[in-house]
């Protein structure tokens, strides 16, 4: 009874669905406000995020005469819900995650392809031309990334022989040097998770002045509301998980460690909101011919290292 | 071909992000309006003589000046369409009596579409 | 993205989008990403404001010239103004004219940055965006400071101009300008040097030299296609055959040439500012001007920031003109539009159009009259038209039949003029 | 007030997302409407966010006198919003069609087409004078603004009975 109730708690409350979402908020706004300052403006106050999700949540939503009913409304649900499971299985205030198995790692990365083709989905039942267009480059810079983001998030466990999440963070806790050979993949992971998240410079799916915002065009109210909150949720998502893979510092204590977890995931936000505001947004062939050309091979590159060094091991 | 790295901006971030932003956190303080600056016009109807020079060279026929007193005892007084003034002062250059002047009121929002014509006296 | 050219879509773009601040509607098909087919669809902001002009007096349509656009609006009174004072015979005092030229270099600063930062919205580089309309907040500053508004100066009026610019004044610009050149210095590093500014904007909206000449492009969009063709150089105004003016040329011809000869045109108008502030002459600011302009008609030329801009002023010899006609430069930058959509990618599109700078609200059909000699600034009507018919069937295009009809009073004022 | 609702209305207050319009202005307003987005005015300071979907927004900054041709648009923009959505008029222009009133393709204000809850004269607006229009229409009370909205919407009876007056004439 005892053991249900906080694995109830787990889910719910720390580290599961409120924390996600409030933490997504937080993150939320960090981003904007750093990414503000990066550009000479004073930025967003505090409780903008909050303010955004309440004001969305008392609009009408409005779902267009030609969309898809059924998927329209779904689809954002489905979405926060693959994240917010995927979410279970990440380290957050110690090396065991609320629930680990050998190879959540997979199960995990296979979530997070979900939030995209939710994206694609509500773009094309949406049945708008701009959504349409935005959804097919959702999916397109879903097979850019995808590859290089999957070989980076796989190559540590190549050294680490464990396929969950928790187990690799364990390893790396007890062989810190070894961190260093993945700093690549890293650099790597960041770069696709931009992708994934649509941020500059790879938003071309949801280029304000191309395509008005992508998938989203059609959605209000409510539906958004949730949309926006799988969105922030994501980031927290993948920030934690590369903290939990390349930053795997603990110190058993679990007040210290959640601090850890703050400070290695705000270094991370940090970096995105840099990488954001220093780029122009690069097209669609040169988004698939970077990562292509660029990413894949060098993930490719780091897995091959990354087997010498398990064989010398 | 030089290979170059992209992020030339990266230290000019880093140097604002330190740095004091560049908003004005205070928009509505009235000293950093330049003393040219042309607002609302007010009108003084002791001096007006009522010739309609005024109205004959506003653009936007914002102005209609009218007598209520009677033909000996003349009083003037301006009907002014704020919503149609272009706040281009050409009433206040062409005033012979300097009766029309301008301000610097430039929060003239409004819910009230009836504030945006008004009588000046 | 499929090669499938079954798949076409068929994209409006406009005449409300995030892209285009203006109303303007861009049917583009696409097949996948690349666009096929562009048809242009302009006149939303249509406000018949030629028509406008004839019932209204000279004074009054100062204002309202001004108002074609608020972003050139102080090159278009210009224009206006010399037409008029021209056709007037008032000479305007010396020191007026160099106020009028470091406005309208101003109004070029401002502009430009205006465009820096568009475009690099345009491209998602909302970082440069944003540096480059927080400098344009320091030229608009001083032009609020020179003439009281930031937009709409109202600087200019028939005879002269109506502010003056004090010691103070000036040592203040000057004092600005240092740091805009600055700052417009690191903009050229940054548009020279930045990969990924580079690649998305070389070999986007290509247009030649040949091509240009042929769809009559001007401003920078010409000069980056190697045309030096400037107005205050080709045939001088206000006070610049006093000023030394150098014309910014480039040779790439596309979307990064253009960038390249707006941003060191900004330090071309930095050097102008300070030449006119050390050389202002001492002096009255305004000259009378009659209520009532002589029966004629005149053809005045400035150089917007946009390229070259033409007004052509008929009067009956009552205080109301008879036929004001305005050809804006971002009309003349159109016409290469559809050659530099078509083959592009979706994604460029924006960059594109934002790369003439296009403008809606002086966009309209007109005679493009180009006189390389430089002297020749008063056309009559007669000479004007068979100018045009000579300059089309040079094209292979005869117009010659074409009757322009002429209402009757014209006639008599022509034989006015012309004895 | 149930919290729930209080809560609502105060994010309301706190995020108004704009989306603006030209519907036939000179650009001198747009332009400076986009400069309170900008460092030196920063409207994401007070939480407003500019964006393209007519669907996200909660006001509508329209700028200019409406031409013939944007005002179908205009319409259109104005019922794809979602409620309850607001209409500013920024500029002389979008008030009363000021300078260029009378024209023969131009409507006149905003507000001979769709309702307006608040009027910004100026020609052109100060950013500054953008700002405290946005700060106006939030702080007016809800009653207000059904009072505001019925009287608009009288207006626009009374410019469309006009208008098809105008209609006749040409
Ligand atoms: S400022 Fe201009 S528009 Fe306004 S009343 Fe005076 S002349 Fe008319
Ligand atoms: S021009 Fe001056 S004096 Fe004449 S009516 Fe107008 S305000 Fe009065
Ligand atoms: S100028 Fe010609 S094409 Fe343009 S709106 Fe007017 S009638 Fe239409
Ligand atoms: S210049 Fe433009 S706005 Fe004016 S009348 Fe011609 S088309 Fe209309
Ligand atoms: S070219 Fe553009 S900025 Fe210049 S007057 Fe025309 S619309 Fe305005
Ligand atoms: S009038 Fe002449 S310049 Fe104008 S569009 Fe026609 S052909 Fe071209
Ligand atoms: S003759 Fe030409 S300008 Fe006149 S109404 Fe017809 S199309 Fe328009
Ligand atoms: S109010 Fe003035 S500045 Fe604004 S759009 Fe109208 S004419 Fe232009």
């Amino acid at each position: 009874m005892i053991e249900a109730l906080t694995a109830l708690f787990k889910i719910l409350i720390f580290p599961g669905f409120m924390f996600l979402t409030t933490y997504g908020m937080l993150l939320q706004f960090l981003d904007r406000k750093i990414y503000a300052r990066l550009q000479n403006r004073f930025g967003p106050p505090w409780y903008q995020p909050l303010a955004d999700f309440l004001k969305l949540i008392g609009k009408e939503t409005i779902v267009p005469t030609l969309a898809n009913k059924g998927m329209f409304s779904t689809l954002p649900v489905v979405s926060l819900a693959a994240v917010s499971t995927a979410f279970v299985y990440i380290p957050i205030y110690r090396m065991q995650a609320s629930f680990s198995f050998e190879g959540d790692l997979i199960i995990v990365l296979y979530l997070m392809a979900l939030p995209s083709i939710t994206t694609f989905l509500a773009g094309w039942y949406s049945r708008s031309v701009y959504a349409t267009i935005g959804s097919v480059r959702t999916l397109t810079q879903l097979f850019a990334y995808e590859v290089p983001l999957f070989a980076a998030l796989l190559s540590p466990s190549i050294i680490s022989g464990s396929w969950s999440i928790s187990g690799m963070a364990e390893f790396y806790y007890h062989n810190p040097t070894l961190i260093l050979v993945n700093l690549p993949s890293m650099f790597i992971a960041l770069i696709s998770i931009q992708g994934k998240l649509a941020r500059k410079p790879f938003d071309s799916p949801e280029a304000e002045t191309e395509i008005v915002s992508g998938a989203f065009v059609e959605y209000s109210g409510r539906l958004l509301a949730i949309f926006k909150m799988s969105v922030d949720c994501e980031l927290v998502l993948l920030i934690s998980l590369a903290a939990a893979i390349y930053i795997p510092l603990f110190t058993n204590i679990i007040v210290l460690d959640i601090l850890l977890y703050f400070a290695k995931t705000l270094v991370l936000l940090f970096a995105l909101s840099i990488f954001k505001a220093a780029m122009a947004r690069l097209r669609m062939d040169q988004i698939i011919n970077f990562c292509w050309k660029v990413l894949t091979p060098l993930a490719m590159f780091q897995i091959i290292i990354n087997l010498i060094v398990r064989g010398a091991l | 071909m030089k290979i170059r790295l992209p992020g030339r901006i990266l230290m000019k971030m880093l140097t604002t992000l330190v740095s004091k932003p560049a908003t004005n956190t205070n928009p509505y303080d009235a000293t950093n309006i330049p003393s040219k600056y042309r607002g609302r016009i007010v009108y003084d109807s002791s001096t007006c003589i009522g010739c309609g020079i005024c109205m004959r060279d506003c653009p936007t026929k914002s102005l209609r000046v009218e007598n209520i007193g009677t033909k000996e005892n003349k009083k003037f007084i301006m009907h002014y369409s704020l919503g149609r003034c272009i706040f281009c002062c050409q009433c206040v250059d062409s005033c012979p009596k300097k009766s029309l002047s301008q301000t610097r009121d430039f929060l003239l929002a409004t819910t009230d579409s009836s504030d945006l014509e008004e009588i000046m006296r | 993205m499929s090669d499938n050219s079954s798949n076409r879509i068929v994209i409006p773009l406009g005449p409300q989008h995030p892209a285009l601040k203006e109303p303007g509607s861009f049917t583009l098909t696409l097949e996948g990403e690349k666009v096929v087919n562009a048809v242009i669809g302009i006149g939303y902001n249509h406000r018949g404001l030629e028509k406008a002009l004839e019932s209204r007096t000279y004074i009054q349509n100062l204002y309202m010239i001004e108002r074609i656009c608020g972003i050139c609006s102080h090159t278009h009174s210009v224009a206006y103004c010399q037409a008029i004072e021209e056709m007037c015979g008032v000479e305007i005092p010396m020191r007026a004219k160099y106020i009028r030229v470091i406005i309208a270099e101003l109004e070029r600063l401002h502009s430009h940055l205006l465009w820096l930062g568009v475009a690099a919205h345009e491209i998602g580089f909302d970082t440069l965006f944003m540096y480059a309309w927080r400098d344009r907040e320091m030229v608009l500053d001083m032009l609020a400071e020179l003439c009281g508004n930031r937009v709409n100066y109202g600087i200019n009026t028939l005879g002269g101009v109506r502010r003056d610019i004090d010691d103070n004044d000036a040592h203040e610009i000057k004092k600005i300008l240092r740091v805009l050149h600055n700052q417009i210095s690191y903009y050229l590093e940054l548009a020279t040097n930045e990969p990924t500014l580079i690649a998305r904007l070389a070999d986007v909206g290509k247009l030649n030299h040949d091509d240009a000449l042929k769809f009559g492009a001007v401003g920078p969009v010409a000069r980056a296609a190697g045309i030096a063709n400037d107005v205050r150089k080709i045939e001088p105004y206000a006070a610049y055959d006093e000023v030394p003016v150098n014309v910014i040329t480039d040779d790439h011809g596309d979307v990064l040439g253009r960038t390249l000869v707006r941003v060191k045109e900004m330090l071309e108008s930095i050097s102008i500012i300070r030449y006119c502030l050390d050389n202002l002459p001492a002096g009255e600011i305004l000259a009378k001007v009659p209520r009532k302009v002589p029966a004629g008609e005149m053809i005045s030329r400035t150089e917007a920031p946009r390229g070259e801009n033409i007004h052509y002023i008929n009067s009956d010899g009552s205080d109301i003109p008879y036929r004001i006609r305005v050809r804006a430069p971002s009309e003349a930058n159109w016409h290469g539009m559809k050659h530099m959509l078509e083959g592009s990618f979706l994604a460029d599109v924006p960059i594109a159009i934002a790369a003439i700078d296009p403008c809606y609200s002086c966009t309209d059909r007109a005679i493009f009259v180009n006189s390389d000699n430089g002297e020749s600034r008063l056309y009559d009507w007669k000479g004007l038209r068979e100018y045009s018919i000579k300059w089309h069937r040079d094209r292979g295009l005869n117009i010659a039949d074409i009757q322009i009809p002429m209402a009757k009073n014209y006639i008599q004022i022509q034989r006015k003029t012309n004895d | 007030m149930g919290i729930f609702k209080k809560l609502v209305s105060w994010g309301q207050k706190k995020s108004p997302w704009i989306i603006h319009f030209n519907a036939g202005a000179c650009n001198g307003c747009d332009i400076e409407f986009i400069d309170s987005l900008t460092p030196k005015y920063d409207i994401e300071r007070i939480g407003i966010l500019q964006h393209g979907s007519p669907r996200h927004a909660d006001i509508l900054i329209c700028t200019g006198a409406v031409t013939l041709q944007t005002r179908d648009r205009l319409i259109q923009i104005y019922e794809q919003m979602a409620s309850p959505k607001y209409v500013i008029a920024v500029g002389t222009c979008a008030c009363t069609g000021g300078i260029f009133n009378g024209c023969y393709c131009v409507m006149g204000g905003i507000d001979t087409t769709i309702p307006v809850d608040v009027y910004l004269p100026g020609c052109a607006v100060r950013p500054e004078a953008v700002i405290d229009a946005i700060d106006k229409l939030l702080n007016s009370n809800d009653k207000d603004k059904t009072k505001k909205k019925a009287k608009s919407d009288k207006q626009k009876e009374v410019s469309e009975e006009s208008n098809e007056e105008k209609s006749d004439e040409q």
